[in-house]
């Protein structure tokens, strides 16, 4: 079987891979690059556990072959703390329990930071609706939408 | 199974029709879904994002032409298209999570040709065409003439839709698509309605088009439901009328998602209440509305 | 130490909210799940699933399949020549492998072994399976009539009185007093029937597992599981192995909710693994995870109450018929328990009926049977309340269980938290709030009896003064931050002093699996008398140091003590400092304690919901949800209300749209999360919860599980308030829009 | 003796005594009392069963102490999910 070969950016960084026509990017993230943050709840777009951005834009990487990667810039949750420095919106997670088991919680992480660089005074609706294609069995969501919230005012003061 | 990247429609084209077994992809939010469950083995996947033309929205004699390529995300963004076709534009912003939306296309949604494609009704509503490019060139058909049948379309071998175009929108007019799913997002339509609709000096419906989805093997246009808004001023008699007809031209299925007498009612309340907000948007007042 | 200490004590750890220890892992994508590690030289295992609900197999052929490039193992259920002894270990081989025929749609047949996913899957295409197609039967009030399908003859407990069908496997009665004559004292009785479909427990994270078996016996599994001591049990069980052989390591495990307690898939792993000499992958994926791993059972129920006008209970029966799937087994005995548990009845009888279908084996679900126990009972006393006018709350309250009371199912309870929850109810704003036109307020009880069992842990101090403990239970929501919390506040030291960690089975010896809401009391029992047993030795250490006798030291602060002006005028001997020394005075020190955890406290809610029902459509929003219950003492309240919130979430989502749906194939329907609806972020309102804390007297610090009761009352708070927004009683789950509408059209 | 108060369907099995007599002093003799005395509750009774000791529910602790005027109550084995 002849292998495609990709060269793309992944979380800052110029990153080539080979893969088969129709191995997912999510395939190609988890176990090609051994980024193993992304996970994979139902590899048919409708838990978003495999959430990440490319060129901007939230997507599931289980929808996404990795070939098209080819030249796009992909952001994962592998990505979103600088070194040791915690993204707010991790940061909060963690003050405000709103993970339990943990499963969602990078998914949920890379949507709702999408959702703040767009929208950075959402509404309680508005995030609710944002994520609801992060499917989370554990919390009920209450926590993550205080966590969310929480981040998003704090963001605004800091601003 | 090879993956090809043309970047011109000729060549889209071209790989098409040297085969048969290859299959577009757009979104790829039905596609892959398809592929990982084995229920299609292509020979070859032609990913058309890498075609300029396919991936940008563009004023076109007062209306607007919407690449094959581009994720319903960017037409909720776009303020001039929502302006003027907010069903459509919402009908497509209903297509699964934000994830989803972050792809999915209204070409493929159409292509898919599933009878619950939520921006089906609202573009048949809105009598928009699909531009197809083809071995033969190009030529335009109605987004009606597309789906067939459950997962059939009219596209000819080596055809593929390059782009979706919505017309001017006509003064005083106004469109709407409402579905009903049983969570608040994420499912599939049970039923679905999009409907668009003119108003003259008056405030009286000079013009609806009222497109029905979910309820048949393909979305229903229904002329039927339509007369019962022309000539009114969507008063309660109207609405109910509409209601009433939508439900009798409703030919729907029992299935996993919902049963033949609730599929029939709940497409006549979704026909009055997306007739309610199209007339509020074509600037009119509707019966018990304020 | 005292038996009250939880009253007089003066937490310093416990009751707070500091961040979890594993938190940072899981929140930047380091944490390590089922699916997450790999091997060198590791294959992907992948399984070949039967698409009849029952058919006869009659021959395999995988010549197709080995042949194949990059295959280098294909198993079916003739690879498994150990045929173990015990029916319970037969059936989950036979679950695991179909042996002569498949019982139900998803039914493991064949699996392999290869060098990528693409080519396992091919793989899986190659292999031929000749079925003989047997009829079916996949409703649990058809599978009792006489002359259905038969699963599997002879499995009929001697519990079960003669003329029932063959699938009827158990059956058991629970009550006291005699229901008849109560119903002569009743003004009305109710008497109604219900369903419940089957549902999911819906984990995020599909099973995985890595495994490694050699020719010498000796295994490695790496597993997302409830209890990895009971999967090394059950894989050598399975596969006559030397348990000691078969070292299991829980990864970071992403929801269970009970659907982690049972072995679905390792010993195929395992098996695969030993035929190719290699390392092997085994992920299920989500198709799988709906088809072939236990969702709960659905149940058919029938409820009879009667009440006084003032609303007493004056007599209650309950039957319940609850499907077991392809397997013996079943909890309609739970149901059978848990139904009438909140209320004090002179006159009750309950059974329930273990029935066989051509369904996956129903698995353990949070609180198992409770939530249709409770439903039935809770939907006819609330109907009761609407046709005398009465208070539901105040009616619950007037029957409640408390102090003294003989449960429905036969103890005498001690101190218990139902009325403080009732009390806590009416007097919250939400039961005084204002309701709009097609609203409801639903209110129910629930009742759960929480679980302790075989334990042990381990608490080592380190020549530093630092803390290492080791619990072999898997940390599904939580509990290393309450486990780690609780040695601190034993030992006296800060919290980031201690590390918890879950270690395999080869170092540290059996614990029950992490259910039952039996962690945070068991494993915090044993956490706490390690701590104690620890604080021991480094007494003596000090005594030995200070040429005391031990009992002359005291321990408070994290420190060692002088206990008395009598005992000698010594500065206090810090854990660092006693640490430092431990090799001048004895060695290593080490606290454990390992006890079979029995008597643990059981727990009530009390569930307040408001709803909107859409009279068009039947579509119902939750527009506010309140939990109240009983913790005993909340460790760490942020998990505690956590459990709160997603018991009544899961209860949601049964309530109203999730179910299990089979065509009349046999085969499932919804087989993902696109048609299995379990609740999104949209659908949800906040969920206030609200800890009581009635304290466990068999637990130092009072603790009682908390994970499951939360499930419990939902569904019949639900039930009740669609059908008090409706106008009409349903009496159906999940009460998706569809039924809904008819139920109100059919008015 | 210790008096033990048997489910519905087990006291069938145990001619019909929803109460039964045992002579035992802790959980071990009385399990093995049980079967001596009723050997049709035997197959129950290696399935597994929970006892229900003055309120409180034991599963295995052989050694749990019972009194002559304690409540006994033999339950079904409690499974959690």
């Amino acid at each position: 079987m002849s292998r495609i070969h990709v060269t793309t950016t992944i979380n800052g960084d110029e990153t080539e891979y080979l893969c088969e026509a129709g191995e997912t990017l999510l395939d190609v993230l988890r176990d090609h690059l051994d980024m193993t943050g992304s996970k994979e709840g139902c590899g048919t777009g409708d838990c978003g556990a495999c959430s990440v951005v490319v060129d901007g834009r939230l997507v599931c990487s289980c929808l996404m072959l990795a070939a098209e990667a080819e030249g796009r810039a992909v952001d994962t949750i592998e990505g979103m703390a600088q070194g040791n420095q915690l993204h707010p919106l991790q940061q909060k997670f963690l003050e405000h329990a709103a993970l339990q088991c943990g499963i969602c919680t990078p998914g949920i992480l890379v949507a709702a930071k999408n959702l703040l660089e767009r929208n950075p005074n959402p509404s309680e609706e508005e995030v609710r609706y944002w994520l609801a294609g992060n499917l989370c069995r554990c919390t009920g969501y209450d926590k993550i939408i205080r966590a969310v919230m929480d981040t998003a005012a704090d963001l605004r003061g800091a601003a | 199974m090879r993956f090809e990247t043309p970047t011109s429609v000729d060549q889209a084209v071209a790989l098409l029709a040297a085969d048969p077994e290859a299959r577009v992809l757009a979104g790829g939010t039905d596609l892959l879904v398809r592929l990982r469950a084995g229920q299609i083995a292509p020979s070859a996947i032609i990913d058309i994002k890498r075609i300029r033309e396919m991936t940008v929205i563009s004023q076109e004699d007062g209306g607007w032409r919407i690449g094959a390529a581009v994720p319903s995300a960017e037409m909720n963004e776009h303020a001039a298209l929502k302006a003027d076709w907010p069903g459509v534009v919402e009908s497509a912003d209903l297509i699964g999570s934000t994830q989803i939306q972050g792809r999915a296309t209204l070409a493929g949604n159409l292509c898919n040709a599933s009878p619950a494609a939520d921006s089906v009704p609202a573009m048949m509503a809105a009598r928009a065409t699909a531009r197809i490019a083809g071995p033969d060139g190009t030529r335009d058909v109605a987004v009606e003439g597309i789906p067939t049948g459950v997962g059939k379309t009219s596209l000819e071998k080596g055809e593929l839709v390059t782009s979706i175009f919505l017309p001017a929108k006509p003064a005083h007019s106004g469109d709407a698509y409402l579905r009903f799913i049983p969570r608040t997002e994420m499912d599939i339509a049970v039923v679905g309605c999009g409907i668009s609709l003119t108003l003259d000096d008056q405030g009286k419906i000079s013009d609806a088009r009222v497109a029905l989805g979910a309820v048949a093997p393909t979305v229903i246009l229904s002329q039927s439901c339509a007369d019962t808004l022309i000539g009114t001023a969507g008063d309660d008699a109207a609405l109910d009328a509409l209601a009433a007809a939508a439900s009798a031209e409703a030919k729907p299925i029992d299935d996993k998602r919902g049963t033949i007498a609730f599929r029939k009612d709940v497409v006549g309340v979704l026909a009055k209440r997306a007739a309610k907000i199209a007339i509020t948007r074509a600037g009119g007042k509707t019966g018990g509305e304020t | 130490m005292p038996k009250d200490e939880y009253t007089s004590r003066d937490f310093k750890v416990v009751g707070t909210r500091p961040i979890r220890p594993d938190g940072i892992e899981k929140v930047t994508g380091k944490a390590r799940y089922g699916a997450d590690i790999s091997a060198p030289g590791m294959l992907w295992g992948a399984i070949l699933r039967s698409p009849h609900a029952h058919a006869r197999i009659k021959g395999i052929d995988t010549s197709k399949a080995r042949a194949m490039k990059g295959v280098k193992a294909v198993i079916t259920r003739a690879d498994f020549t150990h045929q173990p002894e015990d029916s319970g270990m037969a059936d989950i081989l036979d679950n695991c492998m179909a042996g002569d025929k498949a019982r139900y749609d998803g039914h493991a047949v064949a699996a392999v072994a290869a060098t990528s996913k693409s080519i396992a899957r091919a793989a899986l295409a190659a292999i031929e399976v000749d079925y003989e197609v047997l009829p079916h039967v996949t409703d649990v009030d058809e599978a009792m009539k006489t002359g259905a399908p038969v699963v599997e003859p002879g499995r009929q407990q001697e519990s079960v009185p003669e003329g029932y069908c063959e699938n009827v496997t158990g059956r058991s009665q629970y009550g006291h007093g005699d229901p008849e004559s109560g119903f002569e004292q009743a003004d009305l009785i109710v008497e109604r029937s219900f369903k419940t479909a089957a549902t999911h427990q819906g984990y995020i994270e599909p099973h995985a597992c890595l495994a490694t078996l050699d020719s010498d016996g000796q295994g490695d599994l790496w597993v997302c599981t409830q209890g990895h001591y009971m999967v090394r049990n059950v894989c050598a069980g399975v596969l006559g192995l030397d348990a000691g052989q078969l070292r299991v390591t829980a990864s970071e495990i992403g929801g269970g909710f009970g659907g982690k307690t049972h072995v679905w898939m390792e010993p195929t792993a395992l098996m695969l693994a030993r035929k190719s000499g290699k390392p092997v992958k085994l992920v299920l994926s989500r198709d799988e995870v709906f088809r072939a791993t236990g969702p709960t059972a659905s149940s058919s129920v029938d409820v009879k109450i009667g009440m006084t006008s003032e609303g007493k209970i004056t007599g209650a029966t309950a039957t319940y018929r609850l499907q077991a799937g392809a397997y013996p087994g079943g909890i309609a005995f739970l149901s059978a328990m848990c139904g009438f548990a909140p209320y004090d009845l002179e006159n009750v009888r309950t059974e329930g009926f273990e029935v066989m279908t051509n369904r996956p084996k129903a698995a353990a679900y949070r609180a198992p049977g409770a939530p249709m126990g409770a439903y039935p009972v809770e939907s006819v006393i609330d109907e009761l309340c609407q046709k005398l006018d009465l208070d539901p709350l105040e009616t619950r309250l007037k029957n409640a269980a408390r102090e003294g009371t003989r449960s429905s199912y036969g103890p005498t309870y001690p101190a218990i938290g139902l009325e403080a929850t009732l009390e806590a109810a009416k007097s919250h704003p939400h039961w005084s709030a204002p309701l709009g036109e097609n609203q409801g307020r639903g209110v129910a009880c629930g009742f759960w009896f929480n679980f302790g069992g075989d334990t042990c842990v381990s608490l080592m101090v380190n020549p530093d003064g630092t803390v290492s403990l080791s619990e072999g239970n898997p940390d599904i929501g939580g509990s290393r931050a309450s486990m780690t919390m609780m040695a601190a506040e034993e030992l006296g030291v800060p919290l980031d002093q201690v590390r918890t960690i879950i270690a395999d089975t080869a170092s540290l010896g059996q614990n029950e699996v992490t259910d039952g809401s039996r962690v945070t009391f068991a494993v915090g029992l044993a956490t706490i008398k390690a701590a104690r047993h620890a604080i021991e030795i480094m007494k003596e250490r000090a005594a030995m140091t200070w040429g005391i006798d031990p009992e002359a030291v005291d321990w408070r602060d994290g420190a060692a003590h002088p206990a008395g002006p009598n005992a000698g005028k010594f500065p206090p001997m810090t854990i660092k400092e006693i640490a430092a020394i431990a090799s001048n005075t004895g060695g290593p020190i080490a606290g454990h304690h390992e006890v079979n955890a029995e008597g643990a406290g059981v727990s009530f809610a009390t569930h307040m919901v408001d709803t909107e029902v859409d009279p068009e459509t039947g579509a119902v929003k939750v527009l506010r949800y309140t939990v109240f219950q009983d913790a005993g003492k909340a460790v760490h309240p942020d998990y505690v209300e956590g459990q709160f919130q997603g018991g009544a979430a899961q209860g949601i989502g049964w309530a109203i749209n999730e179910e299990y749906i089979y065509g009349d194939d046999g085969r499932l329907q919804n087989a993902g999360f696109l048609d299995y609806r379990i609740p999104v972020a949209s659908d949800l309102p906040m969920i206030e919860p609200v800890i009581l804390e009635i304290p466990n007297p068999g637990h130092p610090y009072g603790v009682r599980g908390v994970g499951e009761t939360s499930i419990v009352p939902p569904l019949a708070a639900i039930a009740n308030s669609v059908s008090r927004a409706a106008g009409v009683r349903l009496t159906s789950l999940p009460m998706s829009p569809p039924r809904v509408l008819a139920a109100l059209k059919a008015q | 003796m210790v008096a033990v108060r048997l489910w519905g369907s087990l006291a069938e099995l145990a001619d019909g005594q929803q109460t039964v007599e045992i002579k035992a002093a802790n959980l071990r003799q009385l399990l093995d009392g049980l079967a001596r005395d009723y050997p049709a509750l035997k197959p129950q009774l290696e399935r597994g069963v929970s006892v229900s000791i003055d309120g409180k529910i034991y599963n295995d602790t052989w050694a749990t102490p019972i009194e002559e005027d304690s409540e006994v109550v033999l339950l079904n084995r409690l499974v959690g999910g």
